[in-house]
């Protein structure tokens, strides 16, 4: 690499947006998606001190720890990221929240703040890094776990799948993709794009557990992966302020500009795909699930979807920097209060 | 239940009336407007709803007590009842005591089965009809007849109703005027029509100038808007919904930003309690001033993030308004039961401070004050409270500003951090009290960023699992809810002279347990009676044990759980201290405090009423 | 950390080993491997894995005590340290005795910094290499190198080392030829390339003849299993998933139906432990014998759910293996620090027996016995354990076989109401000793069904409201837990002649406190021991306490948490009582608790090691 | 009514199927749930004895107190009727699970429950009643609540809402109806038909709320219901062993074989809808909630998923009956498994 390209704009190294060195397994999937986090905040200029993370419990959950040292985090309680998250942001709007969480911390325990925070639209990059596994307790089978699915000690999955990106279309976020660990380049122009969007972008990233779930033909291999991702598009971000540096015929692609400007373009592969169409997202999901394809890319978005900072009847500056003086209502208001009172 | 008989004759404004209604009838408007009048004509009074958890079609209860000399507790007797509903027919006309005014709706076809009683029947439907009320709004007020009625025979000042109605509908004087029309017809009938007067009436006097009345969990949403409050989650659950309801209520009136028209705060409401938990521990984090409030079922799914605030040391504010448990229980009546949930909430050795109001207006103080301490020991702040103060409206001195200034303890922004001198750790006790620094998101100075996790961390909050760091970690944890003790407001102590005995209570009880104080008095028993405000108990709690022979602990639960608590904290005190619990979901008495004690006490013999061992 | 010089010299049988590994790398064979085979040679032996919460690459340790006298406890000393792992090497040379053996890998570059051992590089890749051992094994087999080397140095039998394998490998050929071969050549290398001798040695002897080694999570499992286990609902947690795991591992070699091949139980990991609760509570309630396992932050998630179990009377088991906590804590690390939160479980007046199993034995016996006693009293019974007792490999007697029949507790069947002369009512106190009678889904009597709620009930199951009948009710659930004193295992005491002071312990303390009582009685100080295996306490506690000066409650958490709760149960014993704690995650030792007791005992003075206060 | 009518084929009286009498405000939607599912049994001459009722918390939840008083019922916590029902249910896998739950309960609380429960396809007649509205607590908004629907106290709704047959239908639930308690007669057919199906059948039961959110506009309101509901197909069940008594013409029917031989006829009514198949559903519940249609009916139904009674590997006789020698395993394998352990 070029001696230039070593620092961003901001005048940062990529090592300024390092973690603690990771514990998790070699050549565990996660490690692919805390590399591709670290790359798309480096590359996107964001200083580490806007960024906060949060995450759940589970190896998924541990992420956080191996990036981004220098922004705040919170590892909060298994399934709970998302209500720890939005109680956060709302003290600084201008913070980039980024929430890791698994397969078992979003799909099982956490079904319902999974929900929730969607509905909400607050403005997250929600990552789950799906391995169809509990890893961290060594190897329980997730409720992302295909049907059949046999590891040792648990026997056969007899249970059918929940498919997060279906979950995340329903529940209405604004921002569906999905991701895989062995297809980098995608994930990382995905994190991009979801760091720009103000709302909820659910990252639903198959991330192959190799120490309890990475056989071939389990849906959450590698190898299974390689074999059946079906990329919707070829993707490439433009931050805000940029334009497009490379040339496409006519046709070719389709544009998504973010609320800030930024513009996530879309090169056809293959089919056509509009993902501004969630009817047409749903049913692509259930002819995928059917035929076994790994479908990855922007499968959803809004850009326009109102977020709960809009929403929320709030003054500009951060909550959390309001001076004490102003934090108290007047004494005269008091005797108002007083009066109201019968 | 009552053992002694009254001497009918006329009685100024010291009796009660029990009214018994239909819920979902409206009868909450006619009941708070007859209370309202009393408050307004100068007479303390008291109000209890007693009502099911039930939308409409119930049978529900509302007491009214007068009481000249300020009591405010409920009573055991009742002097007046108004029987509106069929189905409690029966059992409101055995409440009455001897002598007693039983007014009932004349379309009950029941028999008046008691003959020492006054009974009037009232004509409500033939009053209704005749009034200018339309027809669809006729049920609810049917209510208004028994207002009128007893305005006559009670003499209670018709402007003093007319305000009472003002306040109610906010100035809108189409149902006031149709309230009001009905309000005096039915005094016009009484006055023609009835042929018994009352033993008992109303006399304006001045003993309410100077108060205004309001509901705990009003209090305890202003208190929390007045001590800087910017973020709530909460999720409905009976009877803490009120508290969150009233922050939404009066913040557009005192919280708006006057520049921007904007609030300074955020309500969420939230998909359960566990996520209202998160949310608020997330905003406590990340520096806003936070709470949330919720009743038993809603605090237990609170336990485990609960337990990781205290560990990660977020400051957070819980407020509890109790219903009575275990399980669903009897949600809309009241108890004192979750003191060990609260005070031990979460897996592990967890230990949270709680704070006690006492009164309506403790609970604006202690709102305001649970937020300070929260910053300050960066730690969950318990606030308990039950139904019947939460709920209920209940006379109270106006709410006093805070008097001390808005305390965000040991946090520090970009400046702090260029200044310090020596090297910052999120959980290092620098001032030896147990009390780190804190940062919070935003903050940009580079060295200002940490990892908070509920696992094990050393003093720069790096992931450790070494066994001396974790001790001494707890250790500290430790040391700040010893601090804890000297921060936590103090009891209050009524002393009489020469009092061998004392009386612990806390909470709501504390009308019923002051007012046995005056008749034990009067009974030659005398008590000094001490109101705790707090956990863990103050230097003043076992100076006051240590002081007396014998110390009553009387709360409204089954074990005795606050004198449980207690036992242990002192252990060399303990013999001395005996539990008298009250556990109905009813709200406690004079009568059964006064008889629970005489019981136990040498020398004499009174059984109580209804005594949960 | 030791105080005493430990003399250099033949040591046989009697000494302990800690290695240092890195977790994930298959040292959880090695180390097993050289247990079982101590086992084998009727050693008396313990081992205890102290792991990350982690899943592969961090610093792990084992540490294996043989003692011929049978002490099982961990020792705060260690006599060999093998080093494996460069991350820990110097921490693990620290933790050597003088003069004890240090081996280590010697690709860990790094200095052996201390003169007083006796230190013995491994070159565990060359003989790895030399090894056939395939390429992709590699990793995993290094470890067997120290298991051979110590099998020179120490002198076990290579046979027994075959045995532990092929019980690891369940008779799996290759793996277990693999492995040998490793130990095989690495004893050789040892028999040709060390100069020293060790002066430590092990022995064969008949120490552990009839014993069988097991954990408590798999006793726990086989117990349930015996009781009875119908149903298991559970959400994977350290340290308690091993329960369910081995329920579902046991239960197709016991529990099948001969005449259709099918199991008589079911097993579901649920979505959560909200949903493990419910699941728990809803068989049970259906008539299963039904239990769910978890551990601190799970339970506190059941708090609510187990209230309802407690007030609708549902019999369940919830056996909670605990970690250390608040919050996540240490997950694997151990820990007694639950106890307040398992007894007083969920909202409102909420109090649950608890059986403490204080062996592995225990965990299987108290595994039905904790099925028949939540049927017979129909309430949720807790059963705790924690990390060192469920997880790691105990010798222990075998199993026995239930020695009286299942109980079922009160519960009709059709015929059983078909023959009643009463009216049942599902909460008739018709025995008077406050447990009614029930009847579950599926009875097709007429009069069988009910409704059952976690709101106020009558004694026929209707809704109530009522006052008196709540009160009533609570007092009937109150009588069972007094009826419950008498049912729950009593204490084991062990008397030492001429005692005057006595300790109380529970769970997996056990091996230290017994092994600190003989170690006080040689120091000149007689103590009597009561292992407590349940609560509430029963009289035969409140005797022990009585009887002796001093009585010193030995626990592994911060607040004393039962000796709080005992001293609130008997208050005129309290001052007796002398809360010992021990909270570091690391397992308790003898030396530990003997300084702990002689820093308290008049005329003595020795300083505790760790000592959390 | 003809005399002979009052007594089905168990010799019962419709009274028999009654509970306490209802305590819910008068004109409450869940009055008319009630009404129907007591209609339902009884038609289908269900022995009480065999039914068993479930609920969480809530107006809705109530409702099993009255109806089926001769039938077993557990009241639970919030949003956690399934897993009690889960646990209940296969104790004996002859009964016949009622769960009633409330929208408050089902999509706020209960989300997690309410997923799990159709993956595992637990038979159950999960109804919730749902009328955009926490009506026992006194009128907060609930998560199915529309967008901008204003309540007194509350404000506006700001969040989006949550859509029960949505959910249920990625959730991957065997059987999804939505009904109007405004439209009792389909009601009942969809009870019955979910009272004969083997697996977990959601009803989404749009149930007004008259005290706190009957407003003209409110899409949970009966005025909104009539002017707004599309029912896809008039809808018959034919009981087991029964024929049908109706004669149709040729195209103009569908039918449904449930496993225990029963029928569903839909009648084709304006559109072609063909319930077995999900995608076509998910497109048309995304159009429909665009064009603000409460379209009723039987939307999705798979008779052929498997469900947990099939695959937990159970004897036929009930669990709960197993006689107490049967119950603890012999003494001899205990010696076998003392000899399992090293
Ligand atoms: C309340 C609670 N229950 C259980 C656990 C134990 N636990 C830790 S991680 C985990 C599952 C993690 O699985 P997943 O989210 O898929 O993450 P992965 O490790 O596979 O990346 C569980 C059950 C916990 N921490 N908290
Ligand atoms: C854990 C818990 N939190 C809160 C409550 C209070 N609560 C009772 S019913 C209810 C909402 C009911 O709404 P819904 O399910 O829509 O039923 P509806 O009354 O509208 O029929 C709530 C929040 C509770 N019972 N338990
Ligand atoms: S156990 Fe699986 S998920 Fe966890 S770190 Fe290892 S590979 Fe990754
Ligand atoms: S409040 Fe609403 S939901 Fe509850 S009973 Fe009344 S109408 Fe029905
Ligand atoms: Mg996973
Ligand atoms: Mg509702």
């Amino acid at each position: 690499m070029a001696r230039k390209k070593r620092v961003n704009e901001l005048g940062l190294s990529k090592s300024d947006y390092a973690g603690a060195s990771t514990t998790l397994c070699a050549g565990c999937g996660h490690n692919a998606i805390i590399g591709q986090m670290i790359a798309a905040c480096f590359e996107e200029n964001i200083p580490p001190e806007k960024l906060v993370k949060f995450s759940g419990i589970g190896c998924s959950s541990k992420a956080p720890t191996y990036m981004l040292k220098r922004s705040f985090g919170f590892n909060g309680l298994h399934g709970r990221m998302p209500s720890l998250a939005t109680g956060a942001l709302l003290a600084d709007m201008s913070l980039i929240g980024i929430g890791m969480s698994g397969d078992g911390d979003t799909a099982s325990i956490g079904m319902g703040q999974f929900k929730h925070i969607m509905r909400r639209n607050v403005p997250l990059v929600y990552v789950v890094a799906n391995n169809g596994v509990y890893g961290l307790t060594k190897g329980q089978l997730s409720a992302t776990a295909e049907e059949g699915l046999a590891l040792k000690r648990q026997g056969q999955n007899k249970y059918m799948p929940i498919d997060i990106v279906w979950e995340a279309l329903v529940g209405r976020a604004s921002f569906v993709a999905r991701g895989f660990s062995g297809d980098p380049k995608q994930l990382k122009t995905l994190f991009k794009a979801a760091l720009h969007h103000r709302g909820t972008a659910v990252i639903d990233v198959i991330s192959p557990c190799v120490t309890f779930n990475n056989m071939d033909d389990s849906h959450h291999s590698y190898a299974w992966g390689k074999i059946h991702e079906v990329a919707l598009h070829e993707l490439s971000f433009v931050p805000p302020g940029k334009s497009i540096k490379v040339k496409y015929e006519k046709g070719e692609t389709a544009e998504v500009t973010l609320h800030d400007g930024s513009q996530i373009i879309l090169k056809k592969l293959g089919r056509d795909y509009d993902p501004n169409n969630r009817g047409a997202a749903l049913q692509l999901l259930e002819e995928a699930n059917k035929k076994n394809e790994l479908v990855t890319g922007l499968i959803y978005i809004n850009p326009k979807q109102i977020s709960i900072f809009d929403i929320e009847y709030l003054p500009p500056s951060p909550l959390n920097r309001v001076p004490d003086e102003e934090l108290r209502p007047s004494r005269d208001s008091l005797d108002k209060v007083n009066a109201m009172m019968f | 239940m009552t053992e002694e008989k009254p001497k009918p004759g006329p009685v100024v404004n010291d009796f009660s009336i029990t009214i018994g209604t239909v819920n979902g009838s409206g009868s909450q408007t006619a009941n708070t407007t007859l209370m309202r009048a009393f408050f307004k004509m100068g007479i303390p009074v008291s109000g209890k709803n007693i009502f099911p958890s039930n939308i409409q079609g119930l049978p529900t209860w509302y007491t009214i007590r007068l009481s000249k000399d300020g009591y405010v507790a409920r009573s055991e007797t009742t002097e007046i009842v108004v029987a509106m509903n069929k189905d409690s027919f029966q059992e409101d006309l055995e409440k009455l005591i001897p002598g007693g005014v039983f007014l009932y709706a004349d379309d009950i076809r029941q028999e008046v089965f008691r003959e020492d009683v006054l009974a009037f029947p009232m004509p409500v439907k033939k009053i209704i009809r005749e009034s200018d009320t339309p027809r669809k709004l006729r049920d609810y007020l049917n209510n208004m007849v028994y207002v009128g009625i007893l305005a006559h025979l009670l003499g209670i000042e018709v402007e003093k109703l007319q305000q009472a109605l003002d306040f109610h509908f906010n100035g809108k004087q189409t149902p006031i005027d149709l309230n009001m029309e009905v309000i005096n017809r039915s005094m016009k009938w009484a006055a023609e029509n009835l042929e018994h007067e009352s033993p008992y009436r109303v006399e304006a006097m001045d003993g309410t100038d100077d108060y205004i009345m309001s509901s705990g969990n009003t209090a305890g949403a202003l208190g929390s808007i007045y001590g800087g409050l910017q973020f709530a989650a909460w999720y409905p659950i009976t009877p803490a919904t009120g508290l969150p309801e009233a922050i939404m209520k009066y913040r557009p009136e005192v919280q708006t930003d006057p520049e921007t028209g904007k609030y300074k705060s955020v309500v969420v409401q939230a998909e359960d309690e566990l996520a209202a938990a998160g949310m608020t521990i997330g905003a406590g984090w990340a520096g806003l001033r936070s709470m949330t409030a919720t009743s038993g079922p809603g605090l237990s799914l609170m336990g485990e993030y609960t337990s990781l605030a205290y560990y990660a040391e977020v400051p957070v504010v819980l407020w509890n308004v109790q219903r009575m448990g275990p399980s669903t229980g009897l949600p809309t009546r009241t108890s004192q039961g979750d003191i060990n949930l609260a005070h031990y909430l979460g897996q592990g050795d967890t230990q949270h401070p709680i704070l006690f109001p006492g009164s309506v207006n403790e609970c604006f103080e202690f709102g305001w004050k649970a937020l300070d301490l929260a910053e300050e020991l960066q730690t969950p702040i318990m606030v308990l409270i039950d139904l019947d103060l939460g709920m209920n409206q209940w006379m109270t001195s106006p709410f006093e500003y805070p008097d001390t200034p808005i305390k965000r303890g040991k946090i520090l922004w970009e400046e702090d951090l260029e200044n310090l001198d020596w090297e910052w750790g999120r959980y290092l006790d620098k001032d030896g009290d147990g009390i780190p620094y804190r940062t919070v998101p935003g903050n940009t100075h580079p060295k200002s960023a940490y990892f908070t996790r509920g696992t094990g961390h050393d003093d720069y909050a790096n992931y450790s699992e070494d066994p001396e760091t974790w001790d001494e970690n707890i250790k500290r944890l430790n040391r700040k809810f010893e601090l804890a003790r000297t921060l936590v407001p103090k009891p209050k102590i009524h002393r009489r002279d020469g009092a061998e005995i004392g009386v612990i209570a806390f909470g709501s009880t504390d009308p019923a347990v002051s007012e046995a104080g005056d008749i034990l008095e009067a009974a030659g028993v005398r008590v000094d009676y001490l109101r705790l405000r707090a956990l863990p108990i103050t230097t003043e709690v076992v100076e006051f044990i240590q002081e007396h022979d014998r110390v009553y602990v009387v709360e409204m639960n089954h074990h005795g759980q606050l004198h449980q608590i207690i036992s242990q904290d002192i252990p060399e005190q303990a013999l001395k201290m005996v539990s008298l619990t009250y556990n109905t979901g009813l709200q406690l008495t004079a009568d059964w405090v006064k008889n629970a004690i005489l019981t136990e006490e040498p020398g004499f013999s009174e059984k109580p009423g209804s005594f949960s061992d």
